[in-house]
């Protein structure tokens, strides 16, 4: 028996939603960029779940770009993290509090 | 069956990822939630995704996080009981309740309404990598050419972003913005306003000066 | 001379010459006043021909230039004058080149003689205009030079004064803006033509009455607070005090002019019906500003700022006399128009030549002026008892118009308004005696004559000022058929008809019996002695 | 043999202004390594320039090609990007952008000691995409545009290596940015799942065909415009704009406020009022919102900000609901006006960096208000400018902000949104202020005597 | 001859621009006998335009000339034009007759004065503008004369502008005028709205169609433009204050022309006054209420222009009486007696206090009688006629007003009588204290009165209550050693000349036969309307012989008190009449200090602090709120982050609800 695609969907739903809340509550730049991978994956499953519901390839295919993006991004992310919070004990985002008001 | 274990693997998964104190274990429970989305590629019959998914997310992404945690040596636990942003967490508990319910609202609604196959069938005759690369390189053509542009700006900025640390260090010693604290950094709401990244506000206000001279 | 474009020219030769100022050196003030009095001068002139031209039996528009300028959206480049406009126009003429080379300019004269050309070509852009954009724009544009002038080259606190003034000035365009494109847009929906065109949208009247009244309302914010009427008033005070003369005079003599001008050209001839419906709202605040100014203005200690505020109880009676929709008071609005430009723009320049030479604007150290400058002080009171409404001056003469016409048709508002004119002597007076009479001692003791060129910065003032309280029938009637037209046209697209006693239509002789019996038909608060 | 996949016609003139950005990019990149560390003076800027300006005379034959006999849009490489009118405007105007912003970068990074072609290149790569992005008819395309952009943006942000505010500006706009990134996409998921294409002309053509009120589908939507919203900064989705904006270099505040704004509301324009027509009623009233908080918050908050830069940021905020507002009209005039509007908002805002640029002097540290006192003085020209660009930037007719704001409220009134139309007139009003206020010190703050009479 | 009537105030007015433009250049005394030269070209004109009425025929003595039309607005048209009829050539004839002789006698009286050339042009301005008040064709036309005067009066009144008192004093004269013109001018708008014009020829033709509560409404508001001019109760307290103004004025202005303005607007609208019954009455009280009443006020004041002031007040009021009772011809009769005897006695009182050295006070006067004997014969002149004496002018207005009076009601009459009473009793006070009994201007300075005695209103209290002392102390020190001496011919002459009309003047109308020239001459304006008197002319002189014993019952008590001693002065002058029932100080509580409280409390709270604080308010409003949402923009990007997730979240809501799931 085929699971229904609504079970996949509200999974990746749930799986946003963790991830998203995640970026809120985590202080470590390093944690708070994996949640938006979780959410990208949530994105990623959702696509893959509607290709299958629709029978159309064409979500796949959008996941190939979105994986590639996440691939940049964290490259580029990662490279800012470096740079940013190279020699530290912690990389923790509150600490880029310079600029408020 | 297949889904279930999937399912709880990634949902462990995430919430290993948020509620790990180190960092590098969270970057391991990502692992697990990445291979239990595989899994589901699997059986949605995207396979090439799967291993796609598995090469470059377990494979590339989380090794360079492992990797920078490890550079920048932050892999100390991160203490989770303490919030000092007030309010935080008790806002993102909302934010995050409300959107729950939103997602049982719409699990109780249609969601799959849109056309079928408009770009082509997923199941059918044919393998699936076969019918990926056929989308891929006419409906989305484009798309995979502009792939390319992202690619290069991801490296010409890692480049820079590397490259830029490195003649700072030589030109003008340690005495950037990244230059280890001294002293722990006082939390972000006990600290005096304007203090900033380490002891950031130092360079920032000396470089130009020296620059100046 | 016909197909001569005086209108353009009015507009463009300031603006042009704002221009050539801006390119002449810093340092060469001479040559900047001589450009500067050279291009309001040269508007003045064409004012005047213009004036000549100007056909004072019609009550149309005349002189209309019309040019295509933005299609899509149906705006274009019309102005054009009529007997409510003419006599706005030459006052600005003849005001802007005494504000110009009048008063002294300490500091930075090209930037002064700049922005004033500017703010001449706007604010005669505003009396042209027939598109309600370009109506707008020209409104917009007057805070500008009007802002830096008060902030560039005013007193101590004109930074505060400058900025409220544009921010207040502000708010009221933004309803105005609203209000035009509401109109603008239901007037596409009605006929399916879009256009700002002010004729058409006056002609076509295809408002519903609600939505008439809230779109006069929005327009109204932006006059109101530019006239200004009470309680919108208080930037008044401040800018006011604190602008340089020139911009005293300016401001007084002609911007808030535009307010009132507004309520005319727009107000009456757009809304007709939300005007007569909302006349007992605006009568009531323009005879409290009439009362409120006086008594406010008597306890001033600050000359100027007195002069603001019987700037805001002139202005009153002008609001009475257009609300009051009678053709006497219309006509005595708008020559009221002019006669508080000339008066109170006298009384600025003349404020500002006692602050020139004594340095202060209190009041408490001014007195017994009289006696070392009698000159000064005769002229001084000459300008008072026009500003007081003096018969013989040009202040009465609009003033009792007004009262007048609005008389027959809002008796009870013109009754409390008429109490105005005993505070108007209060403040004046007892200004007059704290400054001028008494004993001079200390620094009063020393107090210079008019010199030559206060004189032909004043004469001309004082010369209208004679002039239009002796002989006001040149003005008013080419103001006339103009107002006849407004009435007629708000007759036609109201409920409201005006008084035969107003119109003097009916013989007034043979029917004074019938009338005296049985109150005149048709005006608002009537029931004549019942 | 026939080839295993019918790959589509390319006819490369289509996004010729794409093309010659990437292509002069990667020039300049190559090229770059065999200049490197010799005296190339402003060669990478004129370069740059040029590039920028090929790319605008190639618009010009497009336009030519879309205005030309044959109708309006022309569709290419599979139907993924549409050329028309509106795709064409956007080129311009970000490739203006980068002419402006390259100009103005040449002396900046040299006097801050950051020379090197990388800067160019992520240029005019993030313009690419800025490009694609308003060219794109396919969401993953607008994604991947979004990307480009965006990504290239995160790292110009952070390149002044020695200031503290440049590299926090960077992390901030990065992580915010990667977080709404995840919502946009998640949006194209559920509009995918809800109309089984990711391609602007298919949902248009099947919304037009079902009428959809399914959550999923008005979710996608919602996620959409959080995404969005995020990039033309629009209240509540603007908090990254003033850090990002005082933090970053100031050219690069300028490029990022003028192209990353426009490239973003060319999505969002062509998304909502072009695909999403049909369910206008129910994403007016989000717009409605958007567009008044962002009004109101922005210019609030730009009243009481010192430092100039921040202010600037602020009213870009209220710029942004601006433009909403000619969305929110939803109608051809209220297009139009937005359209037109961020066209006046490029020169404002890069021409007003500009300025900023100039007062900054090295360190890129004096933008308080205070180093604005007296600029009337000591360079009347500049101040002058800016004068200029604030009043535009206020409203102020016969400047192209007067007709701007103009346009977009009248469509507004158009469409009987009056209450918009007002607040919208009120925003301006408590704006003009904030700009006001600069210009009060540039030229009313000459003598320390009178200065300091600041009114409440 | 009467199209000359234009050149009658053009030649004042000619004199005016003249002197103004070059009044300096001309100095002292050119200037004034330019001005005189003027003011007697006036009377000369006016005269002829008289005689060309006199050739006409009773009903035909209408003439109208209008010059050019002054305000032009729909309905109403308002022409610059004169209407020569008997009563505004009477008018105009009185006006430059005595016009002339003050400007003579002001000749020498002024010869010497800083202000010289300013007090003619002032002078030759208020000729033009009364001159304009009586012989214009319209009401507009009258008040402009109306206002003129009345400016001209400020003017004049404060003429010393650097004593305080003075420019107080004419700012208070002014104000108070506009209170009446106030109701003038509401007056001139409901006939307006009534008749659709202003000019008298068209209003005053078809009055008789009036309603009686509009004619009654025109009639009290127009009244109320009256009694401020002609200083009637309760508009009169700023006649005393005028006597600050130089001498002269007060006797052109404030006693014989200017006042009168009152008298004459309602005579000139009697065909009004005749269709508004209640109106009349109302005129008829108001006037005997003020004679009584500035009589008691006369009989204890000290300065002796303040007793001629407050005498005047009274006259007015006896006029007032006759209007309120219908004899319009007795109004005009007495105004014209009046202006005679009561212009004498203010010159002779400026002469005296010319001879005097600028002294006012009458307790420091007494026994002038030789030293100026002009002065004090022509004075004793005035005095028997305003007392009522036969033969003299007075006696003869009088006794017309009161046997009218008696017509209109008893108790009026009695009212009169007593008035004429005390009329004969301060006048005769006056008499002898100036110019009987010792010579006290020579009695040592301690022994004087203070200055409380003036018991003047206060204005500026701190600063003219100071001043005022230094100018009386700087006065007594200064005249400490002098003789009273006549004044020179330029000033004794127009005393002669008034003293002879004064004397006569009864002639115009005598009451008890049929000879009543005026009353004849006057016929044309009054018509039917004039009131008949009921009593038989026996009868009249019954009651005549009762007010003539009265008045001098009035005479022999000032005899016994001033002269013989009989009783302490102090007594009879009790603080109360003094201070003038304490009026002045009464209008400053109720009116000026709640007033000005009101006035400070607008413009210091109401405006500063809620009007221009709301708008304060708003602004800080605005900034407040930007205070407030800077907290929210922490700096920390998982704050930032929070809110772009709040707003998807509420975003998702909103559609999700509003889709319905």
């Amino acid at each position: 028996m085929t699971v229904p695609g609504a079970w996949y969907l509200t999974l990746a739903a749930v799986l946003f939603t963790i991830g998203a809340v995640g970026l809120l509550v985590r202080r470590n730049v390093l944690v708070m960029f994996m949640c938006v991978e979780l959410m990208l994956n949530a994105v990623n499953l959702t696509f893959v779940t509607y290709a299958r519901m629709l029978d159309d390839i064409g979500g796949q295919s959008v996941v190939f770009f979105v994986l590639v993006v996440a691939a940049a991004e964290v490259v580029v992310g990662l490279g800012i993290i470096v740079s940013i919070f190279r020699r530290r004990t912690d990389a923790t985002a509150d600490d880029a509090s310079l600029l408020r008001g | 069956m297949v889904f279930v274990v999937a399912a709880l693997a990634i949902l462990v998964g995430a919430f290993g990822v948020i509620l790990s104190s180190n960092p590098v274990h969270s970057a391991l429970m990502l692992v697990m939630t990445l291979f239990g989305v595989a899994v589901l590629f699997v059986a949605q019959q995207a396979d090439f995704l799967a291993a796609v998914q598995v090469i470059v997310y377990a494979g590339a992404i989380v090794v360079l996080f492992l990797f920078v945690i490890m550079l920048l040596g932050v892999d100390r636990s991160e203490n989770l009981t303490v919030e000092p942003l007030r309010g935080q967490r008790v806002a993102a508990a909302i934010a995050g309740a409300l959107a729950l319910i939103e997602v049982l609202f719409l699990a109780g609604s249609r969601w799959a309404t849109g056309a079928r196959s408009s770009a082509g069938t997923a199941s059918g005759p044919g393998s699936n990598v076969e019918k990926l690369a056929r989308s891929l390189f006419t409906r989305y053509l484009l798309a995979f050419e502009a792939t390319s542009v992202l690619l290069v700006i991801a490296v010409v900025g890692a480049v820079v972003l590397a490259q830029r640390n490195r003649a700072d260090d030589a030109s003008l010693g340690t005495s950037t913005v990244t230059e280890p604290s001294p002293e722990p950094v006082p939390s972000p709401d006990s600290a005096p306003a304007g203090h900033s990244l380490g002891s950031g506000t130092e360079p920032a206000v000396d470089q130009p000066a020296a620059g100046a001279a | 001379m016909a197909g001569f474009p005086y209108l353009t020219s009015l507009v463009v030769v300031p603006a042009v010459g704002a221009a050539a100022v801006a390119v002449v050196p810093r340092d060469r003030d001479e040559v900047v006043r001589a450009v500067g009095l050279v291009a309001s001068l040269a508007a003045l002139v064409v004012g005047v021909v213009m004036l000549v031209q100007f056909d004072g039996g019609l009550g149309s528009f005349q002189m209309v230039s019309h040019h295509r300028w933005i299609p899509d959206w149906g705006i274009s480049f019309t102005l054009g004058i009529d007997g409510i406009s003419v006599f706005l126009v030459l006052l600005s003429t003849l005001l802007f080149p005494i504000a110009i080379a009048g008063p002294t300019v300490h500091r930075d004269y090209k930037g002064y003689v700049a922005w004033m050309l500017l703010l001449e070509a706007g604010c005669i852009g505003v009396f042209l205009s027939l598109d309600l954009f370009l109506f707008f724009l020209f409104w917009e544009i007057v805070l500008v030079p009007m802002y830096f002038l008060i902030g560039g080259w005013g007193y101590d606190r004109r930074v505060y004064a400058a900025l409220k003034f544009f921010l207040f000035t502000m708010v009221g365009s933004g309803l105005m803006l609203v209000g035009i494109l509401v109109l603008v847009f239901l007037h596409e929906r009605a006929t399916g033509v879009l256009t700002f065109d002010l004729v058409t949208l006056a002609r076509d009247q295809s408002l519903a009455e609600t939505t008439a009244k809230w779109v006069f309302l929005a327009f109204a914010a932006s006059f109101a607070i530019k006239v200004p009427i009470f309680p919108l008033h208080t930037w008044l005070p401040d800018a006011h005090t604190e602008a340089p003369t020139g911009g005293s005079v300016i401001l007084a003599g002609i911007l808030l002019k535009l307010g009132t001008y507004g309520f005319l050209r727009f107000g009456l001839y757009l809304f007709p019906q939300a005007v007569v419906d909302l006349a007992p709202l605006f009568l009531t605040l323009g005879v409290v500003g009439i009362i409120y100014g006086a008594v406010v203005a008597i306890v001033q200690r600050d000359l100027k700022r007195l002069v603001a505020y019987s700037s805001v109880a002139h202005l009153g009676f002008i609001v009475v006399g257009i609300f009051g929709l009678s053709t006497q008071g219309l006509q005595g609005g708008v020559l009221q128009m002019v006669n508080h430009g000339l008066s109170t723009g006298a009384l600025f320049l003349l404020v500002g030549m006692i602050y020139e030479r004594r340095h202060t604007r209190q009041i408490a150290e001014l007195g017994g002026i009289q006696k070392v400058a009698p000159v000064f002080a005769g002229v001084f009171m000459l300008v008072m008892l026009s500003s007081i409404g003096l018969p013989g001056l040009n202040g009465f003469v609009g003033e009792f118009l007004v009262l007048i016409g609005t008389f027959v048709t809002h008796r009870w508002w013109t009754v409390v308004a008429t109490a105005g004119v005993i505070l108007a002597a209060i403040y004046m007076l007892w200004a007059y005696q704290r400054v001028f009479q008494g004993k001079p001692e200390g620094a009063n003791t020393v107090f210079a004559e008019m010199s030559w060129r206060e004189w032909a910065v004043i004469a001309p003032l004082l010369g209208f000022i004679v002039f239009l309280g002796v002989y006001p029938k040149p003005v008013l009637d080419r103001i006339q058929p103009t107002v006849n037209a407004l009435v007629r046209h708000v007759e036609e697209h109201s409920d409201y008809r005006e008084p035969a006693v107003n119109r003097g239509l009916v013989d007034a002789r043979s029917a004074g019996a019938a009338r005296g019996a049985g109150g005149v038909a048709g005006a608002a608060g009537n029931g004549t002695g019942r | 043999m026939p080839p295993l996949i019918e790959t589509p016609s390319i006819d490369y003139a289509n996004f010729a202004p794409e093309l010659i950005l990437v292509v002069g990019a990667l020039l300049l990149l190559t090229g770059g390594t065999f200049l490197r560390r010799r005296r190339v003076g402003s060669a990478y800027a004129i370069f740059t320039v040029l590039t920028a300006v090929a790319a605008l005379v190639s618009t010009a034959f497009l336009w030519h090609r879309v205005s030309g006999g044959h109708g309006h849009a022309v569709l290419g490489v599979a139907d993924a990007i549409v050329v028309d009118g509106y795709s064409v405007f956007f080129a311009v105007v970000i490739c203006t952008a980068v002419v402006l912003g390259a100009l103005l970068s040449d002396d900046y990074l040299r006097r801050e000691g950051l020379e090197g072609p990388e800067f160019y290149v992520l240029m005019l790569l993030s313009a690419s995409g800025g490009l694609l992005m308003a060219a794109a008819n396919d969401l993953i395309v607008v994604f991947l545009g979004l990307e480009i952009l965006s990504i290239a943006l995160y790292v110009m942000a952070g390149y002044h290596r020695r200031r503290a505010q440049s590299q926090e500006a960077a992390i901030k706009y990065f992580v915010l940015g990667a977080f709404s990134s995840a919502f946009f996409l998640y949006g194209v998921a559920l509009t995918y799942g809800a109309t089984g294409s990711t391609n602007l002309g298919a949902i248009a053509t099947f919304l037009r065909a079902n009428t959809l009120t399914e959550g999923v589908f008005l979710g996608g939507m919602a996620f959409l415009l959080v995404g969005l919203g995020f990039k033309v900064a629009a209240v509540p989705f603007h908090m990254w704009t003033p850090d990002v904006y005082q933090g970053s270099p100031t050219p690069v505040t300028g490029f990022m406020a003028a192209a990353a704004k426009a490239a973003g509301f060319a999505a969002l324009l062509r998304i909502f009022f072009s695909t999403f027509a049909t369910n206008r009623l129910d994403w007016q009233p989000i717009v409605w919102a958007l567009a008044v908080l962002s009004l109101v918050v922005g210019s609030t908050l730009a009243v009481v900000q010192t430092d100039v830069k921040r202010m600037l940021a602020y009213s870009s905020i209220t710029h942004a609901g601006y433009v909403l507002i000619g969305l929110q009209a939803a109608t051809d005039r209220g297009i139009a006006g937005s359209l037109f509007y961020l066209l006046a908002y490029t020169f404002m805002v890069v021409g007003s960096f500009a300025v900023v640029t100039l007062v900054g002097r090295r360190g890129d540290d004096s933008h308080d208000l205070e180093s604005y006192r007296g600029l009337a003085r000591t360079s009347p020209g500049l101040a002058l400018t800016f004068t200029v660009f604030l009043l535009a930037q206020a409203g102020v007719p016969f400047t192209a902000g007067f007709l701007a704001k103009f346009y977009v409220i009248g469509a507004v009134v158009e469409s009987r949104s009056y209450a918009l139309a007002i607040i919208g007139m009120m925003a301006a009003v408590v704006a003009t202020f904030f700009y006001l206020r600069v210009i009060v010190v540039m030229y009313m703050g000459g003598d320390p005597a009178a200065g300091d009479a600041e009114p409440a | 001859m009467l199209h000359a009537a234009w050149l009658i105030p053009a030649l004042p007015l000619l004199g005016f621009v003249v002197l103004l433009l070059a009044g300096r250049r001309l100095g002292d005394p050119a200037a004034g006998w330019l001005a005189t030269l003027m003011v007697a070209g006036a009377f000369v004109t006016t005269l002829v335009v008289f005689s060309g009425l006199l050739g006409r025929s009773g009903d035909d003595r209408l003439f109208v000339q209008d010059l050019f039309t002054w305000i032009p607005a729909g309905g109403l048209q308002v022409q610059a034009g004169f209407l020569v009829d008997p009563l505004s050539v009477t008018m105009a004839l009185f006006v430059t007759g005595i016009g002339t002789l003050i400007h003579l006698y002001s000749i020498g009286y002024m010869h010497g004065d800083d202000g010289y050339p300013r007090f003619f042009v002032y002078l030759n301005l208020f000729i033009f503008s009364m001159l304009m008040l009586v012989l214009s064709s319209s009401f507009l036309g009258t008040f402009l004369g109306w206002e003129g005067v009345g400016a001209c009066s400020y003017f004049l009144i404060s003429f010393w502008f650097e004593r305080p008192a003075a420019p107080s004093a004419g700012k208070k004269a002014f104000v108070t005028n506009r209170v009446g013109d106030f109701g003038f001018m509401l007056g001139m708008f409901l006939i307006f709205t009534t008749f659709g014009s202003l000019q008298y020829t068209d209003v005053l033709g078809h009055a008789g169609s009036l309603t009686h509560t509009t004619a009654m409404a025109i009639a009290l508001l127009l009244f109320l433009g009256a009694a401020g001019k002609s200083a009637q109760l309760p508009l009169y307290v700023w006649l005393p204050d005028a006597m600050e103004g130089p001498t002269p004025v007060s006797a052109l202005i404030h006693a014989a022309t200017m006042v009168t303005a009152g008298v004459f607007l309602m005579v000139r609208i009697n065909p009004i006054l005749a269709e508004a019954g209640g109106a009349a009455t109302l005129i008829a009280v108001v006037g005997a209420a003020t004679a009584l009443f500035a009589a008691t006020i006369a009989c204890a004041q000290q300065d002796i222009k303040k007793v001629l002031a407050y005498s005047t007040v009274s006259q007015l009021g006896y006029m007032f009486l006759a209007v309120g009772s219908g004899a319009y011809v007795a109004a005009i009769f007495h105004m014209v007696t009046h202006a005679f005897f009561k212009a004498l006695l203010f010159l002779g009182a400026g002469s005296v206090i010319h001879g005097m050295h600028d002294e006012q006070d009458m307790k420091r006067m007494g026994g002038l009688r030789k030293w100026m004997p002009v002065t004090s014969v022509t004075f004793i002149v005035a005095w028997l006629a305003i007392a009522g004496i036969p033969p003299f002018a007075g006696f003869w207005s009088k006794d017309d007003i009161l046997a009218n009076a008696w017509d209109k009601s008893p108790i009026l009459w009695l009212v009169g009588v007593v008035t004429a009473g005390l009329t004969a009793y301060y006048m005769s006070r006056q008499v002898f204290l100036v110019f009987f009994g010792k010579e006290r201007w020579k009695e040592t300075a301690h022994a004087r009165t203070e200055p409380e005695a003036e018991a003047e209103p206060e204005h500026e209290p701190a600063a003219a209550a100071g001043g005022r002392d230094m100018a009386a102390a700087g006065a007594h020190g200064e005249h400490r050693e002098f003789t009273p001496h006549e004044s020179p011919p330029t000033m004794t002459f127009p005393l002669v000349v008034l003293a002879a009309l004064a004397a006569v003047g009864g002639a115009l109308s005598l009451p008890f036969g049929s000879f009543h020239p005026l009353e004849t001459w006057l016929e044309p304006v009054m018509g039917d309307r004039l009131h008949k008197l009921s009593l038989s002319g026996s009868t009249q002189v019954v009651y005549a012989l009762g007010t003539v014993v009265l008045a001098l019952v009035g005479i022999a008590i000032a005899y016994l008190i001033y002269l013989g001693h009989r009783v302490r002065e102090e007594s009879v002058e009790p603080t109360v009449l003094r201070r003038a029932w304490y009026v002045d100080p009464l209008y400053a509580a109720v009116i000026e200090r709640p007033g000005r409280l009101l006035a400070s409390w607008c413009a210091y709270f109401l405006d500063a602090k809620v009007i221009d604080g709301a708008v304060n308010g708003v602004a800080a409003l605005v900034r407040g709120g930007g205070t407030r949402l800077r907290a929210v923009q922490s700096g920390y990007v998982r704050n930032y982050a929070l809110a772009v997730a709040s707003g998807a979240v509420l975003l998702v809501g909103y559609v999700v609800v509003r889709g319905g799931g």
